[in-house]
């Protein structure tokens, strides 16, 4: 039974070879699921180039439906994105040491379902063919992209936070990717000599390091929420009912999050079941995980109920007649369903013994996504059903197109993330050393029994020596 | 230089539609419509159809809504009035509502455009630059009349057959797929209506320019021309229903006056007026 | 280019093409001369075009629509020698509107599936041939027909094409001229006859007050349409805003826009119209001295109650429908298809009558149609009567050549007259049409008429009972096939073939029109010499002539009425609806009008079916399931549209879709409810009842989506149309 | 005379520490804690204090370029929208404050971040050759206390190195 965070004896240098096995001969399951990725994602081009060919009109798309999955499934990758941002930003600057061993994988998330994201826009514009037009580059015939559209606000947001997050992830990795150089051969070690950009540890790169690490958390906290708020803006800065939402920003803050942290919750037991990195993603911090995730949980709760409330007080008729038929018309059924994923199944993260069961978590996990996914097409699609012209109401399911093209995006993000973690160290093996090092000289044994010891547990903890490893 | 051009202009960059916008309009085309007039016979969906190239799609495209009626001619039942029995037969006949593109003065559709492909243009139009358009779709979206079209297939390959094509108006283009598109009040004929009057230079006079839809309707509820223009009739009509731009609710001296314009409570001021239906009883 | 290198038909093919491609170029990424927001002017250089050719620049030129016997007055823009839009031409009757009907008449003449040269029945299937060939066959097939065994079987005809065909026929010795229109006027216009003496008075919805109509359709397909809408505009809805009444058992344009639409259980109109009358004598205290005694005692018997017995219709309504003939005088009642279609048809319209007579409308709101000096080009109007009748004398085999224009009898016959094996019997039959409708199907010989935008002619309106127009059709452009001919050159030249006195010297039906009209008497010159007349003509698109005004006299004859029976195990009423989009048929390959909603359900491309809530409930259907509907003729299958609009006993489909033929946009979408017409007749003027027929619905159990066009059908409470009563308006925008 | 790089790995760190603070106390004269360049695995803000505080720079490097972006990219918008009137009002104004703001702080973050990561990669001597004493095993689990200083000093270090049971001892010439 886990009890700690980490065991503070691990010796440094298993830390290092743990990692660095996770990151070579891939087995035959690795090269399985790759297989299945690329095969999800040719499904999706398939259907791109067929829609590409023809013209949106195989996607069921339609007057006024005009927005559905690809939209859904844009927000949807956006929000997943936040998690790894919260782990690495906001845990680093208030010291959450737990974090050390998971972020990395989380900051990785990040940046992939931010590429996962960026597909999809331009996969649902009519003619794609013109997509760089949303850029304000220089045209001799002086047109500019307006910058009152929110889309535009997008573009922009989703570039800045996809530079950051990626720089972010990179600069955090340098002395990982130093570590790797060290230990590789071949066309490993040529790699991570270029990435590591000679780091050699001494102290003014260390010192320099802390500075840029903590100077980016900080940039990344609010552009994350920025961002999230932006894309938020693509409907509340619209007319329609159900868009024209006040609370949305925060709103779409709260599911980004809380989609973020059950995927880290998913990929956390992936990761430690199929890497068997048990010593680092312990029981414990999947713990602090959960609770976080139902904290969250319980916010974006807190603001569905905020805004139904507020439309039913309000005097807004159509509004509040958008708002009925999300409960009892044909959306409704997905609609109850997201409700109960989102609000309802949470609660499971409530239990102890669930919490620490990780087969139960890993399809809880699972479930609050779907969750998270149906919110984002229960956002986008009633709204265009039912809105202010009665003549234009209509409903529209989506075709075969536009659900391959969803799920394709699912293998592509799958694809990256394992690419990633057969070149790059997905636990931090410095900040694993770092956490057990203050761990050893800060905490004592009791402490370490206050704070982690059960009756349960055996006494047999050894006596932590004063010897580095 | 342009951070010359900001600074001198500020104020007049900083002007919303309520002080008037940045620029001063030639025209204001707009519109007033009947009900009480209008029949619901459809004739000026169809001349609609024949002056702007639109496409026919065919049943099934139709059906999944994916049709391009520019103007479309809707047709409401009375609801029984809240707690009002319910009447056996639609005694009243039938409400009908030909709804155009309303070139909203504040049209929701143009901020959220992220090209810039729909504008206002000096005549008071909320025009859609189909070249420009990448069909993101967000303008309809953002449209609370839905009043506008996606080109959803190139359905120029299917709708004219040789010797279909050779009805194909010349004025105008044919639009290609991933092009949204919408009434443009006959943009066309009020630029040939524009350049013959310049070629006679003189001003265009209210009736020189008259949309297909207005044209053709048999019961003449359409009436089309300059807002701008005080001795045009549309302008008169909406002085006679004490109607007025800019405003979100018409404070009106009569209020049995029948003029209106329809969701104007958005705050999209639409150029489009209509005149309540009028039954016996 | 000097026309002699190139022919005009591939000039104008370059053209088109030139304009589609340009077009079709400018819809995708390079930039256009043509932008939406400022449309750029593009310099085209002046090649010296032929005729009325000029790049860029469009021309309008008067012509006639003949899309519905209505014959409306039209402009059609000419641009690089296409016709591109038509629009009503000011001046004539239909002022410058038009209806859909009319806007979509140029997909016909653009039609991809016109007949571009003369077919031959070859080995049982119709073969291309050649001009000489078919005129060869009708050498040795047609010309040596003995007298009085050939006949005509045609649409709506006048002018001077009626001229030549009635000319034609005297020459071969037939009076057997069969004018057939599926959607006519014909009891109502043989009871005019006997009442007023005059076929087709004036109604002047202008002058009238209140308008009581038992399904007559003015605004949509009754008569004149858009001329009626301009009045019904212009005066009845204007300052002093009349009512409008409208009693059928399915919703029509017309009810659709009536203050109070009634739905009286079907054939029962005139027991109506006697319940009204007799709450206008005893209630109302209207003097009944205009009526003859008999019709008064007639009345007497219908009291209110056994009237709300028989027909259906509350009491109270027709009280209030009796107010409201009272208060507004003069008023108008007028009779139509769903009045007329049934064995009592004729006594329907007479009581219908009887109405104007009590209220004093004849000579107010009923005026008599102006006789005219060029009776000969008077419109023939059509009925069904005719239909049948060359039904029996084809059967009888009476005749051995039959020529078919501008009709569709064997689309429109319904299956008990077995129309088609009847004309089979006929040995040469010639079929002169621009399409390939079930009749051409059937015929030996088809000779590729002209597009009414290609021909010269001349044609006047049936109902143009104040004026004497006689509109002209001239050439929008050059015939888009070579091979096709005019109906009037094809005319002539075969009086000319069979050496008919006083056609040898013209060489073409154009000679011919225009000495036609020189030889106008000099009051419709007009002062004007030959070519100022002829020109002045053409510019304006008609002539009108000198009228001299007729006068109407009254004897009402008897308004006695049939009791109600009920239906037995057929115990629903079929509605044949004629709707303004596929009129009887003739525009199901117009793909512009088959994509136009249907002015009432909003349904495209496709037949349906109208019940009732209530019906539909009983049968437990629901919007979009197939239903059965079967008469003792046969049945039809078609989707469901459930609403208020249609009588409780009564299922309306609408006629005009169901075609085998007729080209790629009419074949095989919808059902022809005409076919499973019940063989019965109006007892006094021999039309086909085809408001008659009882059927039987059934559930099929197959279900599919509507093609319907709009969601929610009521307005959920907001303010997109909001109804404000006519006293309001009357006290606002009162004259 | 010779300039000597002596590096000692110590696996214990307080060992290293306290030979970084004798160091400081000037245990060998001539050789002050400013020539010491510690080699670590992991970061040690505790360090600072032994090695006395050497600042960072990279601050500047964020607040130069958030500001820049700040300035600039409202600049960059209002001139856009200024020059290029044709443009969709919706009936706002032509440089509307509201959607600039919301672009211009987006661009205010994506130039400091730039900067900063540039400001970062200069100060910490990135993208240069490594040291010809670095060590692999900095990057495992030991500590590298590394000096460069004369010859005649030498000696004295390894000994204060022994002292505090140095596990290996590398040297070399420099220049």
């Amino acid at each position: 039974m886990q009890t700690k965070d980490i065991n503070e004896n691990i010796a440094w240098a298993k830390i290092n070879e743990d990692v660095l096995r996770s990151m070579e001969n891939p087995r035959m399951g690795y090269w399985v699921a790759l297989a299945c990725c690329i095969a999800m994602i040719s499904v999706a081009v398939v259907a791109e180039i067929y829609q590409y060919q023809v013209g949106m009109g195989p996607s069921n798309l339609n007057w006024p439906h005009m927005w559905d999955l690809y939209i859904a499934t844009f927000v949807f990758w956006i929000g997943m994105s936040h998690s790894g941002t919260l782990l690495s930003a906001i845990l680093h600057i208030i010291q959450a040491d737990w974090r050390k061993p998971i972020y990395r994988f989380a900051e990785a998330m990040t940046t992939f379902s931010l590429m996962t994201a960026g597909l999809f826009p331009i996969i649902h514009l009519g003619r794609v063919w013109n997509m760089y037009w949303v850029l304000p580059y220089v045209s001799d015939r002086g047109i500019w992209p307006n910058f009152r559209s929110p889309l535009v606000w997008d573009a922009f947001a989703i570039t800045t936070y996809l530079t950051s997050s990626a720089l972010f992830l990179f600069i955090g990795m340098i002395p990982d990717l130093a570590i790797c150089r060290d230990n590789a051969r071949g066309w490993r070690q040529k790699l991570y000599t270029v990435l590591s950009m000679g780091w050699q540890g001494d102290d003014r790169q260390w010192r320099h390091f802390r500075k840029i690490y903590l100077l980016m958390a900080c940039f990344l906290i609010p552009l994350a929420v920025s961002v999230h708020s932006i894309v938020s803006a693509d409907f509340a800065m619209s007319i329609m009912p159900g868009w024209h939402v006040t609370t949305f920003p925060p709103y779409f803050v709260a599911g980004a999050l809380y989609s973020g942290c059950a995927a880290i919750i998913t990929l956390f037991i992936l990761l430690r079941y199929f890497f068997r990195f048990d010593e680092y993603m312990t029981i414990p911090i999947m713990e602090k995980t959960c609770k976080l995730t139902f904290a969250i949980a319980m916010v974006w709760t807190y603001l569905n109920i905020i805004e139904f409330a507020a439309t039913w007080y309000g005097h807004d008729m159509v509004a509040k007649e958008l708002l009925i038929n999300k409960f009892i018309g044909p959306h409704a059924p997905f609609f109850w369903a997201m409700l109960f994923l989102g609000s309802v199944l949470p609660f499971t993260l409530a239990f102890e013994k669930l919490r620490r069961h990780l087969p139960t978590m890993f399809v809880v996990s699972l479930f609050l996504n779907l969750g998270m996914w149906l919110e984002r097409w229960m956002i986008v699609t009633p709204t265009l059903s039912y809105s202010y012209q009665p003549f234009a109401w209509d409903v529209m399911w989506p075709s075969m197109v536009q659900w391959s093209i969803v799920f394709g995006s699912f293998g592509w993000f799958g694809m990256l993330f394992l690419i990633f973690v057969k070149v790059f160290p997905s636990v931090s093996m410095y900040e694993v050393k770092e956490m057990v090092f203050h761990r050893r000289h800060y905490h004592s044994d009791e402490v370490a029994n206050k704070l982690h010891r059960r009756a349960s547990d055996d006494q047999s903890g050894a006596e932590p020596t004063r010897e580095g490893a | 230089m342009s951070l010359k051009n900001i600074l001198e202009n500020w104020s007049h960059y900083r002007q919303t539609i309520e002080d008037g916008g940045h620029y001063e309009y030639e025209h204001m085309w707009g519109m007033a419509i009947d009900l009480n007039k209008c029949t619901g016979c459809n004739a000026c969906s169809v001349a609609c159809y024949a002056e702007n190239n639109l496409p026919t799609v065919g049943k099934d495209r139709m059906r999944k809504g994916q049709g391009m009626h520019w103007l479309r001619m809707e047709r409401y039942w009375d609801e029984p009035e809240m707690g009002g029995e319910e009447k056996e037969y639609q005694e009243r006949g039938g409400s009908f509502l030909p709804m155009m593109c309303q070139q909203c003065n504040a049209a929701t559709c143009e901020p959220v455009c992220p090209v810039a492909a729909t504008y206002h243009t000096p005549d008071g139009l909320n025009a859609q630059v189909y070249n420009r358009c990448i069909g993101s779709r967000y303008c309809s979206n953002n449209c609370p009349y839905r009043l506008r079209y996606f080109n959803f297939y190139s359905y120029y390959e299917e709708s004219w057959p040789e010797p279909l094509n050779m009805q194909l108006n010349p004025d105008l283009s044919v639009r290609d797929k991933g092009v949204m598109e919408k009434c443009t009040f006959c943009i066309q004929r009020i630029r040939t209506g524009k350049d013959k009057a310049s070629r006679e230079d003189r001003t265009v006079q209210d009736g020189d320019i008259v949309t297909a839809c207005a044209q053709t309707c048999p019961t003449e509820a359409i009436v089309f021309g300059d807002l701008l223009d005080q001795k045009s009739q549309v302008t008169k009509l909406w002085k006679a229903q004490q109607v007025e731009l800019g405003k979100t609710k018409q404070d009106k001296a009569n209020t049995e006056l029948r003029g209106y314009r329809v969701l104007e409570g958005l705050n999209t001021d639409p150029c489009v007026m209509y005149m309540d239906r009028v039954r016996e009883a | 280019m000097s026309g002699s290198d190139i022919n005009r038909r591939d000039f104008l093919k370059f053209m088109g093409l030139g304009g589609v491609g340009a077009a079709t170029l400018s819809g995708c990424d390079m930039p256009t001369t043509v932008t939406l927001e400022e449309g750029k002017e593009k310099v085209v250089a002046y090649l010296a075009p032929e005729e009325y050719a000029i790049p860029g620049i469009g021309v309008t030129f008067a012509s006639t629509c003949q899309q519905c016997p209505s014959g409306c007055g039209v402009h059609g823009r000419v641009r690089e020698g296409r016709v591109l839009k038509l629009e009503g031409n000011p001046e004539a009757m239909n002022g410058k509107g038009l209806c859909q009907m009319g806007q979509a008449s140029l997909q016909g003449h653009y039609n991809p599936d016109r007949i571009t040269q003369p077919m031959a029945r070859k080995g049982g299937s119709l073969v291309p041939v050649s001009w000489e060939d078919a005129w060869e066959l009708m050498r040795e097939k047609a010309s040596g027909t003995a007298q009085g065994r050939s006949a005509w079987f045609t649409g709506t005809v006048s002018g001077h094409q009626s001229v030549l065909l009635a000319a034609l026929n005297k020459a071969w010795g037939s009076k057997d001229h069969y004018v057939y229109e599926a959607i006519n006027n014909a009891v109502g216009e043989s009871v005019n006859e006997a009442v007023l003496g005059d076929a087709a008075p004036a109604y002047r919805l202008d002058k009238a007050k209140a308008i009581l109509s038992f399904g007559a359709d003015f605004l949509g397909t009754w008569m004149s349409p858009v001329h009626f809408s301009r009045e019904y505009a212009a005066k009845f809805r204007g300052g002093d805003r009349g009512v409008l009444i409208q009693v059928e058992p399915k919703m029509t344009l017309t009810g659709a826009n009536a203050d109070l639409w009634v739905a009286a259980r079907p054939g029962t109109e005139g027991v109506v119209a006697l319940g009204i009358a007799n709450v206008l004598l005893s209630k109302n205290q209207v003097d009944g001295k205009r009526l003859p005694q008999a019709a008064l005692d007639v009345i007497s018997q219908y009291s209110v109650n056994k009237v709300t017995e028989i027909t259906g219709v509350a009491g109270d309504t027709l009280v209030r429908i009796a107010e409201y003939l009272k208060e507004r005088s003069p008023s108008l009642v007028l009779s139509g298809d769903s009045a007329h279609g049934h064995v009592n048809g004729y006594q329907n319209a007479m009581a219908a009558m009887m109405l104007n007579v009590l209220l004093g409308n004849v000579g107010k709101t009923i005026e008599a149609s102006n006789s005219v000096v060029f009776g000969e080009l008077k419109a023939k109007r059509g009925n069904s009567k005719a239909m049948l009748d060359f039904a029996s004398a084809a059967d009888a085999g009476k005749y051995d050549v039959v020529f078919f224009m501008g009709a569709n009898p064997v689309y429109t016959a319904p299956t008990h007259l077995a129309m088609a094996e009847k004309i089979a019997k006929v040995p040469f039959k010639v079929a002169l049409s621009m399409f390939v409708d079930e009749t051409t199907m059937s015929a030996d010989l088809v000779l590729p008429v002209q597009s009414p935008y290609e021909e010269w002619g001349t044609s006047v309106a049936p109902y143009q009972p104040k004026e004497a127009a006689i509109s002209m059709s001239q050439p929008l452009m050059k015939p888009l096939s070579a091979e096709t001919k005019s109906l009037g050159d094809i005319l002539l030249s075969m009086l000319k073939y069979h050496g008919v006195k006083g056609y040898e010297g013209y060489e073409d039906y154009y000679a011919y029109l225009r000495s036609e009209l020189d030889n106008m008497p000099a009051s419709v010159k007009a002062g004007k010499d030959g070519d100022a007349f002829w020109s002045s003509a053409v510019q304006k698109g008609f002539i009108k002539a000198p009228t001299k005004p007729g006068s109407l006299n009254i004897n009402l004859g008897d308004v006695k009425q049939g009791g109600y029976q009920a239906g037995g195990d057929y115990p629903m009423h079929l509605v044949p609806a004629s709707n303004q989009t596929m009129y009887d048929g003739r525009n199901a390959n117009l793909p512009w009008l088959q994509e136009a909603p249907d002015q009432i359900t909003k349904i495209f491309w496709d037949s349906w079916v109208e019940l009732h809530p209530k019906t539909a409930a009983k049968l437990g259907v629901k919007e979009g399931d197939f239903v059965r509907v079967e008469s003792d003729q046969g049945a039809i299958e078609a989707q469901v549209y459930i609403y208020k609009g249609v009588h409780v006993d009564a299922v309306a489909v609408p006629m005009g879709r169901g075609h085998e033929g007729y080209g790629r946009y009419a074949k095989g979408n919808g059902v022809n409810p005409l076919k499973i017409l019940s063989p019965a007749v109006d007892k006094k003027s021999g039309e086909l009842a085809t408001h008659a027929t009882r059927v039987r619905i059934s559930k099929t159990g197959r279900s599919e989506e509507l093609p319907r066009l709009g969601g929610s059908e009521v307005q959920v409470g907001r303010r997109l149309v909001s109804t404000v009563s006519a006293d309001v308006f009357r006290r606002t925008e009162g004259a | 005379m010779k300039r000597y790089y002596v590096m000692g790995l110590f696996s214990n760190f307080e060992e290293a520490f306290s030979t970084i603070s004798e160091i400081r106390q000037h245990a060998i004269p001539g050789v002050t804690v400013d020539d010491v360049t510690l080699k670590s695995p992991i970061e040690h803000p505790e360090i600072e204090e032994v090695l006395g505080d050497r600042g960072s720079p990279v601050p500047k490097f964020t607040l130069f370029g958030a500001i820049f972006g700040m300035v600039f990219g409202f600049l960059f918008l209002a001139a856009a929208q200024a020059n290029f009137l044709v443009q969709p009002q919706g009936g706002k104004a032509v440089i509307p404050l509201p959607s600039n703001i919301v672009l211009t702080y987006e661009m205010l973050i994506l130039f400091g971040v730039i900067s900063t990561v540039i400001g970062f990669f200069i100060n910490a001597r990135l993208m240069t050759k490594r040291h010809p004493l670095y060590s692999e095993k900095v990057s495992l689990d030991q500590v590298g206390v590394m000096l460069e200083l004369d010859e005649k000093n030498v000696d004295s270090l390894k000994e204060l190195f022994k002292k505090h049971k140095v596990l290996e001892i590398r040297e070399e010439v420099s220049q």
